[in-house]
């Protein structure tokens, strides 16, 4: 029964990102893909938590969804007029890059049909926040402090470039 | 049962091409930011796939989502940032008109 | 520390000196000063050689010294000299002496020209004192890199174009020589410690025929470009006509030694197998060259062309009696590379004096030179003489001398291709008089020269240090040769 | 006799001295001091000639000495050049006969030079020639020669081209010595060639054994000709040169360009003789190869009518002399070249030839130091502008006529002994060319009287603007000099130094040929005597009833056009414009079209390089998936 739910729910998140991915790249109002966007990030989201990873979903949630986009939407709005359409690229390029897609797609799965994963049984529901914590700012072996702190210098460094940047003169 | 790995793969696949196409279509440079968010985004769930099916053991794979987050995070708040101050130069955010340091 | 790296570390020192020089005074004080040092220590160094030769000592290189400067190649910095080394050296010295001295008012940036020009006497200088391959490339490298600022900043017509056509002719011919020296590297012992050092490689001897014949032309031809063989002589008629004064002077008088040092001293050295197999073609080659050179300098209207084309017929004579692959005509061979050496630094000096005056190089549009100016002229004068080969001057010393050597050759072929060499002769009589006759026989052509002046103070000191050498050579020929004749004797035995 | 190396290392000194010091010296102070070095010179070139030909005879010879001979530059182990003096009976010969002239020619300069800007540079360059002159007659191997031979001709061309603002005088210099120098390449691979097979520049060693040149290059033979005469012939070929012999003749009458008393000098006396002396030199060899001495004789016989008939035409009295020189050296040529050395009389023509080339010297160098004289008084060189002269100038009148005399062959001067035996050696040796011989002969005269009646008789032209006037007396003194010596030389008994094989020839007339050459020289003389004593209308007559051949030979057969179109319509239209085109165009065009090709496909790729990001992505992309699917085809 719950597995069947978890089906239905897969294939709910499946259509939406398959949907609403193809839908941001072809749609010529950028707020629109901007939307389109969100809806892929919620989608991702859904799937971490179907995988059991709530922590990574919510972060998905929280700086994806929560940061990042909205960030895209100002800029959307200070950079285009709103119902303004975006240029189309010529349509050379577009059948190239279609082709590019289509191909790499077709490619990509082919590979990773015949390829034969060998996929160890699910086990341990959901993944302790607590263990996470441990790992990111721990010092052992599979334990991630300096990654962490090099992430974290690099957002400093982001910030004050951003502010950098973005600052008037 | 649960769903087979290949199924989640499959979609982030068809993400990631979604991606690349947009990035390889779109002259505006917000939207080639999208398309990159896209594929980034495929490729986190595949490293999160990938942990949970293969090796449920290990959290490398999730820890390494966690941070492609916080790098994406940054990025495009650094990238936006250009984007914008760009923006502000030449009126225009098409990739195509910034050649002036062509060649 | 082996007295040979002097020979580096003088000009290291005057490149220090020239940073830290602040007028025009100082720029020449050091100029003088570090260039009269060389010659200095030029001498010394022949009479250093000639006393321990006549002590007995019988070693192929003396004064060696090797430090190792890069290990995963057993690169070393490795000195050492013989008999040709060291009047090469002589020879480098008395051109650079004579260029600081031709270039004494260069205008503008004289401290960096200085300082380029130094830095190529570095590299010859460092050249002729290596026996390490890599070292012996990396100096002739450090020789030709300041060519290209020397020409394109101080140089003048098409200053640009010659500038970028001579670095990259001699820089496709370096490519060539690395190529070779890495092959060269690569079969340099059988056992498996390879190395750079050119006696080791000797010693050892252990480069298989097969790749003799691959290595051989490649490093002929990449030393051969510097040499000026036909057909890849084109840099050197718009180099040297773009070039200033005293780059010329050394280019001519030096550089292209090296193109003829190399090849014996590393193609024919190293390889004496493919040397005698294929020496034929490269005969064939530059015979054409002495020829042709001569041939094409007779319509030249440039005077710098003239002279460009006599380098390309008279450096020729040298590859061509090296490839006779028998003493006399090597010891010819070296011989003349000194007699070029200085009197095409001579010419060169003459013509930067003369046009200098006159802003022209265009013998149509000069004549009467002689009664203006009478100093350049006789020594123009002399220049040609010793270019066409007056007893007495270098030319005929180092032309007989290939001549007589290349026609004790036992084969046939060659001894016609030296008839047809010995043709060159009367073709350089006739550009050499058609340009004395023009230039500064008869009328004055433009009426302002009249208002010229003969040389200055420093344009004699450098012209007259020349013309020493030019007859010092040629009135007294037999010790010189018998220095280079023994040193010879070493590549000799190999060859056969 | 080691003091013999004064004689070549003074002049040397003067010419350093003289060159260096060039106008710090007055004119005046260089004259005297070139002068006294020479004179010198000639002194102990006398004395080296005294106590040589006084020395006892060893087997009837003079036994040749090596007066000095230092190693200058060795070659090979064989093979080497030595600096030395190597007297024998023809070099001493030749060095009294150079310094002598050349003494002369250094006194009369005083007077004729005078005034001239460049005395200094004139003395110096004498000097010079006088050195490698001398040098060159003593040299001990013949590579020595080479070097003396090639500073001669450099001398000879600084000589000529004195007067270097003058267009003629510069062009003349350049073609005298280009000339020359590509006879020297002949001689120059002659003696490549004859060292190769011999291992020796020695002369001493080369003539001792003249027959092994033909051992050594036994078999080898080239265009039908054994090799060994194509060396000789080829060493001939620097001598012809150097002697004017034609077709190599055309420089020496424009080298008269040069100031006259050069002309006396090089010209005349000595360095045009150098081929002769060379030949002679050699003999030995050139007897082992017989078909070289008969080319050798051709060529001079030639020589001899074509200059001749030229010399009867021309209106400058230098070139009818220069002329009359080649004409000269070709008999001496011919001597040589019919001679043979195995017995003294089948050897007279090498006596006569060296006998000859001493008293040419002589009355040549006579009647140019007189033309000089005259060219002097009325400043031209040109006939039209004289006439008359022998009451203006009766010394230089009654000398120059002893000179006339002495080369028409009329006895006892000097020219009549020594053509006479000349022509009795070619007239032993075959008819044909004795008879030819004796002809040249009376054009000889002919043209000689021509000139001399046209310089002293003829009319008086205009002179009223400026009246000649006998030369100063640093000119008259070196003419009487000569003039005495012309008169006495014919007695001396040549033969009793210079013969063939060392042995003592004792001069004797042949009767017969020496009563046809006195007439037919008295023939030459009549017909000149009778058509130019007075000025009258034959001469333009007998020219106008000869109009093809008198304009031919005017323009001396048109040989200097031919070198002109050989020259510039062939050599330099033909050879060095396509080549130098070539360089430029094929050669230096093909780097530039690897350069421009270089630069033309970068300037294509650079395309490639657009700057776009997404073409790169989608190309990076595009090659990503094209491994994929290649790797798993393969795996």
């Amino acid at each position: 029964m719950e597995s069947i739910a978890q089906q239905v729910i897969f294939y709910l998140l499946a259509i939406v990102i398959v949907i609403c991915s193809v839908l941001t790249v072809t749609t010529r109002r950028i707020l629109r893909a901007a939307t389109y966007l969100l809806f892929v990030l919620f989608a991702t989201a859904g799937i971490y938590f179907m995988l059991d990873y709530t922590f990574l979903g919510a972060v998905q949630l929280a700086v994806y969804a929560g940061g990042i986009l909205v960030l895209f939407v100002f800029s959307i709005l200070l950079t285009s007029h709103p119902g303004e359409r975006t240029p189309q690229a010529s349509i050379v390029k577009r059948i190239l890059g279609l082709i590019l897609a289509i191909a790499g797609t077709a490619i990509c799965t082919y590979a990773l049909i015949t390829y034969p994963f060998e996929t160890i049984p699910l086990t341990g529901g959901e993944l302790d926040v607590k263990a996470i914590g441990h790992a990111l700012i721990g010092m052992e072996k599979f334990q991630y402090l300096l990654p962490f702190e090099a992430i974290s210098v690099l957002l400093l460094a982001c910030i004050i470039g951003g502010i950098m940047i973005a600052r008037k003169r | 049962m649960e769903t087979p790995m290949i199924y989640y793969i499959i979609i982030s696949t068809i993400m990631f091409f979604a991606g690349v196409y947009g990035f390889i279509t779109r002259k505006n440079m917000l939207m080639m930011l999208i398309s990159i968010e896209l594929m980034l985004n495929a490729v986190d769930i595949n490293f999160a796939v990938f942990n949970r099916y293969l090796y449920p053991d290990a959290m490398e794979g999730m820890i390494f989502t966690l941070f492609a987050i916080g790098i994406a995070a940054a990025e495009t708040a650094i990238a936006i940032a250009i984007i914008i101050n760009i923006f502000r130069h030449i009126r225009n955010i098409d990739a195509e008109n910034l050649d002036d340091m062509k060649y | 520390m082996n007295f040979l790296s002097l020979f580096v570390l003088i000009p290291l020192l005057m490149m220090v000196g020239l940073a830290i020089a602040r007028s025009m005074k100082q720029i020449r004080t050091v100029a003088v000063v570090g260039s009269t040092l060389q010659l200095g220590l030029a001498i010394y160094t022949l009479i250093k050689f000639l006393m321990e030769r006549a002590a007995g000592n019988t070693e192929e290189m003396l004064f060696q010294a090797s430090t190792m400067w890069y290990e995963p190649l057993n690169i070393h910095y490795a000195v050492g000299v013989d008999g040709i080394s060291v009047t090469m050296l002589l020879l480098s010295a008395i051109i650079v002496f004579a260029g600081v001295f031709a270039s004494w008012k260069i205008e503008p940036l004289s401290k960096e020209f200085f300082l380029w020009l130094i830095l190529l006497s570095i590299g010859v200088f460092g050249f002729f004192i290596s026996i390490d391959l890599f070292t012996m490339f990396m100096f002739y490298e450090v020789a030709l890199i300041p060519m290209y600022l020397l020409i394109g900043i101080w140089g003048s017509g098409k200053k640009n174009y010659s500038a970028m056509k001579l670095t990259l002719m001699l820089m496709g011919g370096s490519a060539l020589l690395m190529l070779g020296i890495i092959g060269i590297y690569y079969h340099s012992s059988a056992d498996g410690n390879y190395t750079m050092n050119l006696l080791e490689i000797a010693r050892n001897n252990a480069i298989p025929e097969n790749w003799q014949y691959f290595l051989f032309p490649l490093t002929f031809v990449g030393f051969g470009v510097l040499g000026a063989m036909f057909p890849f002589h084109t840099w050197s008629p718009d180099g040297h006509a773009s070039a200033p004064t005293a780059v010329s002077m050394l280019h001519a008088g030096v550089l292209m030694k090296l193109g003829g040092y190399g090849c014996f001293r590393v193609a024919i050295y190293l390889m004496p197998f493919a040397a005698n197999e294929l020496s034929w073609i490269f005969l064939i080659l530059t015979g054409i060259s002495v020829v042709y050179g001569a041939f094409s300098a007779c319509v030249q209207t440039d005077l710098k062309y003239i002279n460009a084309y006599s380098s390309v017929s008279h450096c020729g004579l040298v590859l061509f009696a090296i490839l006779m692959l028998n003493n006399t005509a090597m010891t010819g061979a070296v011989m003349q590379m000194l007699s070029h050496g200085l009197m095409t630094a001579l010419f060169f000096a003459l013509i930067g004096m003369i046009y200098g005056r006159t802003h022209t190089r265009d013998i149509r549009e000069m004549g009467g030179l002689m009664k203006i100016m009478p100093f350049l002229s006789v020594c123009y004068v002399i220049a040609g003489l010793a270019s066409l080969g007056l007893p007495g001057l270098s030319g005929f010393v180092a032309e007989m001398t290939i001549f007589v050597g290349s026609f004790q050759h036992s084969d046939m072929f060659h001894r016609v291709f030296t008839i047809i060499a010995c043709c060159s002769i009367v073709i350089t009589a006739v550009y050499i008089l058609r340009v004395v006759g023009k230039l500064l026989y008869g009328k004055v052509q433009n009426e302002h020269h009249r208002e010229l002046t003969d040389a200055t103070w420093w344009e004699r000191l450098s012209a007259v240090t020349l013309i020493i050498g030019v007859a010092g050579l040629g009135l007294f020929p037999g010790w010189i040769s018998q220095l280079i004749s023994n040193s010879l004797n070493v590549i000799i035995e190999r060859l056969s | 006799m080691e003091y013999t190396v004064i004689i070549l290392l003074l002049p040397m000194a003067m010419f350093l001295l003289l060159g260096l010091l060039d106008s710090k010296l007055s004119p005046r102070m260089a004259g005297i001091l070139g002068t006294l070095g020479m004179i010198v010179c000639t002194a102990v070139a006398y004395t080296t000639a005294y106590q040589y030909f006084t020395q006892p005879r060893i087997d009837g010879e003079f036994p040749p000495v090596t007066a000095i001979n230092i190693e200058w530059l060795r070659f090979t182990d064989f093979l080497h050049i030595d600096l030395g003096i190597y007297l024998d009976p023809i070099s001493v010969m030749m060095l009294v006969v150079i310094t002598t002239v050349s003494l002369m020619v250094h006194i009369y300069s005083l007077g004729y030079m005078h005034g001239e800007i460049g005395f200094q540079r004139y003395y110096a360059f004498l000097s010079l020639f006088s050195m490698s002159m001398l040098g060159l007659v003593v040299a001990t191997n013949i590579f020595q020669m080479y070097i003396f031979w090639e500073l001669v001709g450099v001398s000879s061309y600084l000589l000529i081209g004195f007067y270097y603002t003058k267009p003629e005088a510069v062009s003349a210099s350049k073609k005298a010595f280009i000339v020359t120098r590509f006879a020297d390449l002949g001689f120059l691979i002659g003696i490549l060639i004859l060292s190769f097979y011999t291992k020796t520049f020695d002369f001493a060693t080369l003539t001792a054994a003249p027959g092994t040149i033909i051992t050594e290059t036994a078999g080898a033979s080239f265009l039908g000709c054994s090799v060994a005469a194509w060396a000789l012939a080829l060493i001939f070929m620097g001598g012809a040169g150097k002697s004017a012999m034609f077709p190599l003749h055309i420089w020496l009458p424009d080298a008269m360009e040069g100031p006259t008393p050069v002309s006396a000098l090089i010209h005349a006396a000595t360095m045009v003789v150098a081929g002769v002396y060379l030949v002679a030199r050699l003999f030995p060899l050139f007897c082992v190869t017989p078909e070289v001495l008969d080319f050798i004789t051709v060529v001079g016989a030639v020589t001899a009518l074509y200059a001749a008939i030229v010399a009867c035409v021309q209106s400058d009295i230098k070139r009818v002399l220069a002329f009359s020189t080649i004409s000269q050296i070709a008999f001496m040529m011919v001597a040589l070249g019919v001679a043979r050395d195995t017995d003294l009389h089948a050897g007279l023509g090498y006596m006569a030839s060296m006998f000859h080339l001493f008293t040419h010297a002589m009355f040549k160098a006579l009647l140019f130091l007189g033309a000089g004289a005259i060219i002097h008084a009325v400043h031209s060189n040109e006939m039209t502008a004289m006439g008359g002269l022998r009451k203006y100038m009766p010394i230089t009148h009654i000398t120059f006529l002893i000179a006339c005399l002495a080369i028409a062959g009329i006895p006892p001067f000097s020219g009549f002994f020594s053509k006479d035996e000349i022509l009795t050696a070619v007239m032993n040796k075959s008819l044909f060319w004795g008879i030819w011989m004796t002809v040249v002969a009376g054009l000889t005269a002919f043209y000689m009287f021509r000139l001399y009646y046209r310089i002293f008789w003829w009319n008086k032209p205009d002179y009223s603007h400026h009246t000649p006037h006998e030369a100063p007396l640093t000119m008259t003194i070196p003419l009487i000099i000569l003039a005495a010596i012309t008169c006495v030389a014919g007695f001396i008994p040549f033969g009793e130094f210079v013969s063939v094989n060392g042995q003592p020839y004792h001069i004797h007339l042949d009767p017969t040929v020496a009563t046809t050459s006195i007439i037919i020289a008295l023939i030459g003389i009549s017909l000149a005597t009778w058509l130019f004593l007075k000025e009258n209308k034959k001469p333009g007559a007998m020219a106008d009833s000869m109009r093809t051949l008198y304009t031919a030979a005017y323009h001396r057969f048109y040989i200097d056009e031919i070198y002109q179109f050989v020259t510039h319509k062939i050599i330099f239209a033909l050879i060095c414009r396509p080549i130098a085109w070539f360089d430029r165009h094929i050669i230096d065009g093909t780097m530039n079209m690897l350069a421009n090709v270089t630069q033309g496909v970068s300037a294509r790729i650079k395309g490639l390089q657009s700057g776009y990001i997404q073409s790169y992505a989608w190309i990076f992309l595009a090659g990503a998936l094209v491994i994929a699917i290649i790797t798993m085809c393969c795996f």
